[in-house]
């Protein structure tokens, strides 16, 4: 029973397929039609996840800040997306009079194709990976570098001083946080032995000790490079504390600023559903995959794991959100390059020490001698850097 | 829900959809690299050649190369083509649209005529040899596997000068573009 | 589907690089210029190993891996360049730099 | 193990390389350390050569391959380079230790001793190699060095100038060093001057050399010969290519003693006495070994002469060495390895005293280099006197306690023993007398008198007068092998035991050439002291002489005049041609404009200035019409190059078509 609801969705594509088939509907055809469901279902769960999101974020913002939230439309306030997307779509379409319209127009598209495009390679549950191949991580990477031309385009084609320097900001975080990003989701890739994700996903299945996961968030290198990979995902996904793009106090929106109605929607939809792809890609590297975190849960669907994770990741996402203040820009580059950076080559030696040192005890100490010397040698050199000293003002007298 | 269209539309487009899908990303390539050569607003020209990165990177894909279509489109449209983008801010800021149509000596038709020219020898050359007329061979494949393999091992030389280099080209595009102490 | 559309395709292309760096007067189209010739030549490499008797050895390959990343040391030295160049003689004209002209 | 002599002072070099300017005492130490365990090492290798029946011995490995080609290179020890790398290795570590004093308020003294430890590397290098590729290497990093340290004051304008002008006056030797070395390369296969069989100093190359003709009736060993002695010619300051080494002397004086004096401008000899059996392949008196003979001895002569003239006290010293490196290419010319040798390892101490002694008079009245604003330096610094006197003895030849005495004297008996001509003897004759006169008058300018500058004189700290005292000793006890009673040099390089016997002193042969000799040093030093006695009482002697040439005093070469019209009337006068050609021809043209000029530059001494700069103008007019021709086609513009090369790709694939086709 369990194993059948494992599979429910496979099986119901293949009987639906079969019923298709017996009509007589030629090959061919029936490919194109499973791709097109597949490809319909994941936008629709995404964007189902995104609605959700987006409400559920609001009311936790608020309960962290002691406030209610929305609770007005439905019950608890849950139909609030549809009406805010009532909203979005019937307010008037602002195209500033000297921006490149074509270049504007476009620009949100060129942020929707890339974050639902990363969607193809994530492996969903136990067999569900829609596009299964050798470089799923670097596809994963490949596409998602699409989001900062999109970026670019509409900051740029906005003619407005605050997009552009909005948009010059967010490339320069993007690109800067790109490379621990990559680096230590290479780490994964690299104790695993392949670029597949589903593969990854494959060399983390197992207990310890019969109960103890063997996922690479619990060894030493693989929790540094997840770390970093978090705070990364942060600010590839321009989210607080790292959405100094579209601060409000200094830019307005960033390079939103000039954007209304269905394209802002676009917008807002693209940068949430990026951020699950991205918390999904945190799930698949790091956290298991589908893989239920003790042997008893294994009943429960894979699937349904792989979303719950997820939205856990999700969730402390929105917590790090109510608490953490903004950086400031030149604070959050040298955080990058000058500490996440080396951070991840630490964690990069310590995998390959882990590798080395045969996965035992001994791997153990080595690998987190590895990662934490490091760490407490740059992590004491910035909390020197940046104690927090009396502040005085030029003109203060 | 293994999608078998999919896999093999990444892995083997060649079986689902024959040659167009190489031509179509050819045709985008050129169109968009030609768009590119001549549009007179150096945004728009960045703009189109990152569209040109990207169907180049397509027709990797398309001809099998997976990996380095991947990295193709990971290294310049991640990174080539925001620095070019970064560069044209940085070095026009208050004349984003100004044409970069002051030209020198014998002017553009002197370029376009010398490519031409190199167009016209390099088709002659393309469709006289007899060697250019080999067929398709049957689906190959170049798994990542096998290039790590071949990149740690017959190639881990080369891998290290690259290193190297890239290296110096990032320190030395620091130095070079750091701002000079007064 | 013959080796000579994918050369013929690399040819236009090449060529355009050619004529982007040979008629645009602005340095950064130069260099892009460039970089289409050289994503010509790495669409040679692949079209040939693609097209080779035997696909298992790699060399076409790893010479587009090896071109893409000296490609990009090669773009991010020259923009570095073209952007200290335009903070000394305020302008990315390429015939303006000739400071060291005889 | 020999391999560690030039690899320490290399290695020392790179890590001083790596210090900040800071570190002055662990630089210091450092390379001392390593001069002295290369010193302690030439040491043992010296004892080994002195073993009885010592066979030379070499060691050889490939470098670079080529096809089928190999080039080897190698390291040699053997009598030569046994007594000539002990020399070296002990002049420069108590030179390096006598910079510890002198260059102690320099803000780059830790960049100064990287410099030197990379010289010393290389010179020693040039000492021990077995190969000719190995020699060029060394040989031009010893240039390098030398460049580097000639312009260690490189704000000083004249430094950087005169840096310049060294590089490029022995870049211009070393073509032909270059030239030769290809040449011998093709002629024989192989560089290594020995390994067993085929070396190309070893018999069978020799013969194959000799017995081909090149040009000229000339032989190829001889044409190759010929070349490599220009680069000889460059690096140790022969006529025409000297012009460098006075003006090197604006590096800091103990650069000036250890490179200008005791080593690298001995390279050159050394090379030749390296090179000797290809000189000598056609017998002792080959085509070659008589030009090296010929310069030599004119080189001894004219460098006299212009020492005559000089000012300031390196100078005399930087002609003085000329001159005396003339004697030794005499030497060598005449067929005297031996001869050449003893002169080249004494001269190196003496004249290393020498320069020790002006540094430390500089050093002593604070920066002062005219003589003319010293004297009367005797009561302030007698330590220098004493040492200044014992080197200066020694280099004018005063007999039998100074080796200076004895090798000058086997120079000349052996040029008198030249069958090709007497001339060369001749000269080196009025070339021993000009420098005991030279020298004497500056001694009188220094030291004697009273004192005329400024400054306040001051002996020097231990750490300088130190090595200046144990290279006084070494000028003097260096007589003792030189002796031909006791002919310990000759034997070592022939390899027969040396024997005790004084009855050679007495030969009639000898006995001539050595009267000769002292009587020739009496009177130099006698007519100096003479003219020069009372110099530093009166404000300017030469005006009290002769009032009326007063105003040509204002030039200094014009004061050569006046001591000739007192002393000897056509000695002045051709003292003052050589200044003349030296300054206006050869310094101005050659070093600048190179060898083809320089056979203009020697038409036009025959006809008349003027005609020299018409056809220069000329010439030059010419030269920028056509510049202006091909600067039209570098337009500077980088497209306009592009361009020219998109064509220059689209016609070779048109030609490869239509070839093809």
């Amino acid at each position: 029973m369990m194993a059948l609801l494992d599979r429910a969705p496979v099986e119901l594509l293949h009987w639906f397929l079969g019923v298709l088939g017996s009509f007589g509907v030629p090959a061919w055809i029936l490919a194109i039609i499973s791709a097109l469901i597949i490809i319909g279902t994941i936008i629709g769960v995404f964007l189902g996840l995104f609605a959700l999101t987006s409400v559920m974020e609001r009311k936790i913002l608020a309960r962290v800040q002691n406030r209610y939230g929305p609770n007005r439309v439905g019950p608890f306030g849950l139909f609030q997306p549809v009406a805010d997307g009532i909203k979005m779509i019937t307010k008037e379409d602002l195209v500033p009079r000297t921006a490149d319209w074509v270049v504007h127009l476009l620009a949100p598209v060129v942020m929707m194709v890339p974050a639902l495009m990363v969607l193809a390679i994530l492996p969903y549950g136990r067999g569900m990976v829609p596009a299964e191949f050798d470089a799923g991580i670097l596809y994963f990477f490949a596409v998602g570098a699409g989001t900062e031309v999109a970026v670019f385009m509409a900051g740029w084609a906005s003619n407005n001083k605050y997009s552009v320097l909005g948009a010059m900001r967010a490339i320069a975080q993007m690109i800067s946080y790109e490379l621990p990003l990559v680096i230590s989701a290479i780490v994964a890739a690299m104790i695993a032995g392949s670029l597949s994700p589903s593969a990854i996903v494959a060399a983390q299945s197992g207990f310890a000790f019969g109960f103890l996961p063997q996922w690479f968030a619990f060894t030493p290198w693989g929790f540094a490079a997840a770390f970093i990979f978090y705070i990364c995902a942060l600010a590839e996904s321009n989210r607080s504390p790292f959405d100094l793009p579209e601060g409000e106090s200094e830019l307005v929106a960033g390079h939103l600023t000039e954007y209304s109605g269905f394209k802002y929607a676009t917008f807002f939809m693209a940068e949430y559903v990026g951020m699950f792809a991205i918390c999904g890609m945190f799930v698949t590297l790091f956290l298991g995959g589908w893989q239920a975190p003790l042997p008893f849960l294994d009943i429960v669907p894979s699937w349904c794991w792989f979303f719950g994770k997820a939205c856990f990741v999700a969730f402390t996402m929105i917590w790090v959100r109510a608490t953490v203040p903004r950086l400031r820009i030149d604070h959050l580059l040298a955080f990058a390059w000058k500490f996440l950076l080396p951070m991840s080559f630490a964690a990069f030696l310590s995998a390959a020490a882990w590798h080395y040192a045969g996965r035992g005890p001994l791997a153990w100490l080595t690998s987190l001698a590895i990662v934490g010397i490091p760490y407490l040698v740059l992590g004491t050199a910035f909390t020197n850097r940046f104690a927090v000293s009396r502040r005085t003002y030029q003109f203060s007298e | 829900m293994n999608c078998e269209f999919l896999k093999t539309f990444f892995t083997d487009p060649m079986k689902l959809v024959g040659e167009w899908f190489v031509i179509l990303p050819a045709l985008v390539l050129l169109l968009s690299t030609a768009a590119a050569v001549v549009v007179r607003n150096l945004i728009h020209a960045a703009l189109l050649l990152t569209l040109s990165f990207i169907a180049l990177g397509i027709t990797f894909i398309a001809l099998g190369a997976e990996f380095v279509g991947f990295v193709q489109l990971l290294v310049y449209v991640g990174a080539v083509a925001m620095i070019i983008v970064f560069a044209i801010l940085l070095t026009r800021p208050d004349q984003l649209t100004k044409s970069g149509s002051a030209l020198s000596g014998i002017g553009p038709a002197g370029g376009a005529a010398i490519g031409f020219a190199l167009l016209a020898a390099l088709l002659t050359f393309v469709f006289s040899s007899p060697m250019a007329r080999k067929p398709l061979p049957a689906s190959v494949s170049a798994p990542v596997a096998a290039i790590g393999e071949a990149l740690m091992g017959d190639y881990v030389v080369v891998l290290i000068v690259i290193g190297v280099l890239l290296t110096a080209a990032l320190v030395g595009a620091a130095v070079i573009a750091m701002e000079d102490k007064p | 589907m013959t080796l000579q559309i994918v050369l013929a395709i690399s040819a236009v292309l090449f060529a355009l690089g050619l004529a982007a760096a040979l008629s645009r007067s602005n340095a950064i189209m130069i260099l892009i210029g460039i970089e289409l010739m050289l994503g010509a030549a790495n669409l040679n490499f692949i079209a040939f190993w693609r097209f080779s008797d035997n696909p298992s050895d790699l060399a076409g390959i790893m010479f587009a891996i090896f071109a893409i990343a000296v490609a990009a040391a090669e773009a991010a030295v020259g923009l570095a360049i073209i952007i200290l160049v335009h903070r000394k003689i305020k302008s990315v004209e390429a015939d303006d730099a000739s400071n060291l002209k005889g | 193990m020999i391999a560690l002599i030039p690899i320490l002072p290399l290695v020392a070099a790179g890590a001083t390389a790596l210090m900040t300017r800071g570190r002055r005492g662990p630089a210091a130490a450092l390379v001392i350390a390593a001069q002295a365990g290369a010193t302690v090492l030439s040491l043992l290798a010296f004892l080994q050569t002195l073993g009885h029946g010592f066979q030379r011995e070499f060691f050889n490995f490939p470098w670079l391959s080529l096809g089928a080609e190999t080039l080897s290179l190698g390291l040699l020890l053997d009598p030569l380079s046994g007594g000539m790398v002990m020399m070296v290795s002990f002049v420069s570590l108590l030179i390096f230790i006598y910079s510890v004093g002198y260059m102690k308020e320099d803000p780059n003294f830790v960049r100064f001793f990287c410099f030197l430890s990379l010289f010393s590397a290389a010179m020693l290098g040039v000492v021990l190699s077995n190969s000719l590729l190995l020699t060029f290497i060394c040989w031009e990093l010893v240039g390098l060095a030398s460049y580097l340290l000639i312009g260690f004051w490189f704000h000083k304008p004249s430094a950087a100038a005169a840096a310049k002008k060294a590089f490029i006056t022995t870049r211009i030797g070393d073509m032909g060093f270059l030239l030769g070395m290809l040449w011998l390369y093709s002629a024989s296969g192989t560089l290594l001057f020995y390994d067993g069989v085929h070396g190309c100093l070893e018999v069978g190359a020799l013969e194959a050399m000799a017995a081909k003709t090149a040009c000229m009736g000339l032989a190829v060993s001889n044409c190759i010969a010929l070349l490599i002695f220009c680069g000889a010619a460059g690096k140790s300051g022969q006529f025409p290519l000297h012009v460098w080494l006075p003006d090197a002397m604006e590096g800091p004086t103990p650069v000036s003693a250890l490179i200008h004096a005791a080593t690298m401008v001995a390279a050159g000899v050394y090379l030749v006495a390296r090179m000797f059996p290809l000189f000598a392949a056609t017998g002792v008196v080959s085509a070659s070994l008589s030009v090296v003979a010929w310069i030599g001895a004119f080189t001894a002569l004219f460098a006299a002469l212009i020492a005559v003239a000089q000012t300031d006290i390196k100078r005399i010293l930087a002609y003085s060495t000329v001159s005396q490196l003339g004697f030794m290419m005499l030497a060598l010319g005449v067929g005297s390895v031996t001869a050449a040798m003893v002169h080249l390892i004494a001269h190196a101490f003496f004249k290393a005293l020498l320069f020790l002694g002006a540094g430390s008079v500089i050093h002593g009245i604070h920066g002062e280099q005219d003589i003319r604003n010293m004297g009367g330096l005797r009561k302030f610094l007698p330590v220098t006197f004493a040492t200044y006197a014992i080197g200066m003895m020694a280099l004018s030849g005063v007999p039998f306690f100074f080796s200076g005495f004895w090798s000058k004297d086997e120079i000349l008996h052996v040029a008198h023993g030249w069958p090709v001509s007497q001339a060369p003897f001749l000269m080196a004759v009025a070339a021993a007398f000009l420098t005991a006169f030279y020298m004497t008058r500056q001694m009188c300018y220094v030291f004697g008198g009273s004192y005329r500058g400024h400054a306040h004189p001051h002996e020097s700290p231990a750490v300088m007068t130190v090595p200046l005292g144990i290279l006084a000793a070494a000028a003097v006890l260096m007589s003792i092998p030189a002796t031909p009673a006791w002919p310990w040099f000759e034997g070592y390089h022939t390899g027969h035991a040396p024997t005790l016997n004084f009855s050679r002193l007495l030969e009639p042969g000898f006995l001539t050439i050595a009267g000769l000799s002292v009587v020739v040093v009496s009177l130099g030093i006698g007519l100096g002291y003479l003219l020069y006695r009372r110099v530093g009482e009166a404000s300017d002697p030469v005006q009290n002489l002769l009032p009326g040439l007063y105003r040509a005093l204002s030039s200094r070469f014009w004061v050569d005049e006046i001591y000739g019209a007192t002393v000897v009337r056509w000695l002045a006068g051709l003292g003052a041609l050589a200044g003349f050609i030296e300054r206006r021809v050869l310094a101005g043209i050659v070093a600048l404009v190179g060898a083809a000029s320089l056979v203009a530059s020697a038409v036009g001494n025959l006809f008349d200035k003027f005609w020299i700069d018409l056809g220069f103008d000329s010439l030059c007019g010419g030269l920028r019409d056509g510049g202006d021709l091909f600067s039209s086609w570098e337009s500077g513009r980088v497209q306009g190059y592009l361009r020219f090369l998109g064509v220059g790709v689209v016609l070779i694939l048109i030609m490869i078509g239509w070839l093809l086709s």
